[in-house]
């Protein structure tokens, strides 16, 4: 390998470790998210650097959407109550800070031995897996088996192929997997369904004009990358991320498209991915097959099909994360705004 | 060719590394999210060198999405903040 | 000497450091939203180990089975980090709470 | 080395010195304002001239037309960013608007 090539190399990965201990160790939380969010658009290089480029296509679309928005939305949350919370601002801001948000590291001081015992347990387990990742030995791997079985698989590109015909059942139960979390968060807010968005500004023509137009965009580009998912990287967790993404745009700027769905269009929206991987797997295991096994002649349309509905419910499901949590403090926030002014005008 | 590509992207990653200091020094929340939006900019320049470097378009894609949802993070942002640091609450 | 460094082996060694400090990070950070932040470079750190390894003996691409089973893993890991912040924020709602130390 | 790649050269070392007047700016100007004009800078000419380097070695017309839509969507993203920055910082930090000179 060239030397220019591995200072690249060298030089991505600094800025890994130096962005993970900033957002570990920045003073305030939105400092460690900007950071952190910054890492994830690192990781999408270093993904690239690997030749991973499906892995960088999801790691972009997640990380430079959906994770940063949901924690901006979640520090609004921490910051608004910190004014009750008289810890949460004990460390100082810096001089110019617009102390918005709260601190992050109020750590009570007189720990000093877990700290020194952490720190040297986790150096400790740095140098011995260094050492173990150096010598592992090369060798094996299965780029090999997924390009011999590929043209049975109905599709071209052997990540697709891994994710929907080789493990199907990991697509299927990672689908599961965001029924559930989802189900997780409406537990955790205590109702279900989520609500409009109350502007607290109203976005502007430029704004609107822009989502307007980036919206379709943003579909067609969904559909662009699922079709893609058939010959070459792409495939359907991208394009759901980025019809997530999009619905949370329209929400952002005030466009209550998805909110205003008749529920039973929403709930049928998140459970069609599931429900029909479900079908085909209950099809399959009646005509005679294993189970989420194709037929090898029409393979190719099916996992389309089933692409196109887990897609769907990953971009329906992905936008009810966002939309349930900014919902959910919604009226809460104008209570307290009522109670603040409330409060103001008595003395 | 395929050295300058990589030179040229050590250099933007050397680029974006020195505005970190932004972030550090602050001092709005504002200026901050600046840095972020560099970093996706900047990020959308070194995926094109790095597809074309190593001879596989596909990589181009991954600058589309980052180009496709750079705005989110900063609309969350400017949407968002309103309840917390909103007219009601700067001047209470 | 420098020549024989492979890209997979300075990505797996910076995986590696990446999955020791963010565990330290876990440990010692004491907000909710640190925690959450710190587990989810602990998830990409061992994503990244299990991309660097598929990258070893790869022709044009990294192993597109670590790879599915990477893209797998990030979703699952977004889902989670999203049902812990909205856990966090709810317990930070009812309790006023950001921290798991005990109020004196 | 063919005109193609020398153009490309030329158009990437023009995009990069952009990209670090873009960083500079950030870094020394004195207030939100004026950092945003130089953020500015790198979105739209800093990628703008690299695309076009690149452009010369595109493949295909479908290739070169993808570069350009990326740039494009840069374009429009940067602009709205900036200005949804610039007037959140004017509605909600009077303070910091464009008088602060004095750092």
């Amino acid at each position: 390998m060239r030397p220019v090539e591995i200072g690249l190399d060298g030089l991505l990965c600094l800025l890994l470790l130096v962005l993970a201990w900033k957002a570990l160790r920045a003073p305030h939380l939105y400092q460690s998210a900007i950071y952190f969010i910054a890492l994830g658009l690192v990781m999408a290089l270093a993904w690239v650097r690997l030749a991973a480029p499906d892995v960088a296509l999801a790691e972009a679309a997640i990380g430079t959407g959906l994770l940063g928005v949901l924690l901006i939305d979640s520090l609004r949350v921490f910051a608004r109550d910190s004014k009750t919370d008289p810890d949460a601002e004990s460390e100082e801001p810096p001089p110019g800070e617009i102390n918005v948000y709260p601190a992050g590291s109020a750590r009570p001081s007189g720990r000093t031995l877990p700290m020194i015992l952490v720190t040297a347990s986790c150096g400790l387990l740095a140098i011995l897996l260094v050492e173990a990742i150096i010598e592992l030995p090369d060798g094996g791997g299965l780029t090999a088996a997924a390009q011999e079985n590929l043209e049975r698989s109905g599709v071209d590109h052997p990540v697709t192929a891994v994710l929907l015909n080789y493990r199907g059942y990991d697509t299927w139960l990672e689908v599961g997997v965001l029924l559930l979390a989802m189900l997780g968060i409406f537990c955790a807010g205590g109702r279900v369904g989520f609500a409009e968005t109350r502007q607290s500004n109203p976005p502007g023509h430029l704004l609107s004009w822009l989502i307007r137009a980036l919206a379709p965009l943003m579909i067609l580009a969904a559909a662009y990358l699922l079709w893609l998912g058939k010959l070459a990287p792409g495939g359907a967790f991208q394009s759901g991320v980025i019809l997530g993404s999009a619905g949370i745009l329209l929400r952002l700027a005030g466009f209550q498209v998805i909110s205003r769905l008749p529920p039973l269009a929403v709930k049928l929206g998140l459970l069609l991915g599931f429900g029909v991987f479900l079908i085909f797997g209950g099809a399959a295991l009646l005509t005679g097959r294993a189970f989420l096994e194709y037929p090898e002649a029409r393979a190719g349309e099916l996992i389309l099909l089933v692409e196109t509905a887990a897609a769907v419910s990953i971009g329906f499901t992905i936008f009810a994360f966002f939309a349930y949590l900014n919902s959910r403090d919604q009226p809460e926030a104008q209570e307290n705004h009522a109670r603040e002014e409330g409060g103001n005008q008595k003395p | 060719m395929d050295t300058f590509y990589v030179a040229l992207a050590i250099f933007l990653v050397l680029n974006v590394a020195a505005s970190l200091i932004r972030v550090i020094r602050g001092p709005t929340a504002a200026d901050r999210l600046m840095t972020a939006q560099l970093f996706g900019t900047t990020g959308v320049a070194l995926l094109l060198l790095l597809a074309e470097a190593s001879g596989q378009p596909a990589f181009r894609n991954v600058a589309l999405i980052f180009a496709l949802l750079a705005i989110l993070i900063v609309i969350c942002f400017v949407q968002t903040t309103g309840s917390a640091a909103g007219p009601g609450n700067r001047e209470a | 000497m420098i020549a024989g460094i492979e890209t997979h082996q300075i990505y797996a060694v910076t995986a590696g450091l990446l999955f020791c400090m963010s565990l330290g990070g876990l440990f010692l950070c004491g907000h909710f939203f640190k925690k959450i932040i710190a587990t989810k470079i602990l998830g990409t750190a061992v994503f990244l180990l299990f991309i660097s390894l598929g990258k070893r003996n790869a022709m044009e691409f990294a192993d597109p089975v670590p790879q599915a089973m990477v893209i797998t893993g990030i979703v699952v890991a977004v889902s989670a980090g999203a049902f812990a912040l909205a856990l966090a924020r709810r317990i930070w709602r009812e309790t006023g709470q950001s921290t798991f130390e005990d109020k004196p | 080395m063919t005109p193609a790649d020398a153009a490309t050269i030329v158009f990437c070392l023009a995009g990069a010195v952009f990209f670090l007047a873009g960083t500079v700016g950030l870094l020394r100007f004195p207030d939100i304002f004026s950092r945003l004009h130089a953020l500015t800078k790198a979105d739209n000419l800093g990628l703008g001239l690299i695309v076009i380097g690149l452009v010369f070695q595109a493949e295909s017309i479908a290739g070169a037309f993808k570069l350009l839509l990326i740039w494009g969507l840069a374009l429009a993203a940067g602009s709205n960013t900036c200005y949804a920055i610039g007037r959140y910082a004017l509605e909600r930090l009077p303070e910091k608007g464009p008088k602060e000179v004095e750092k």
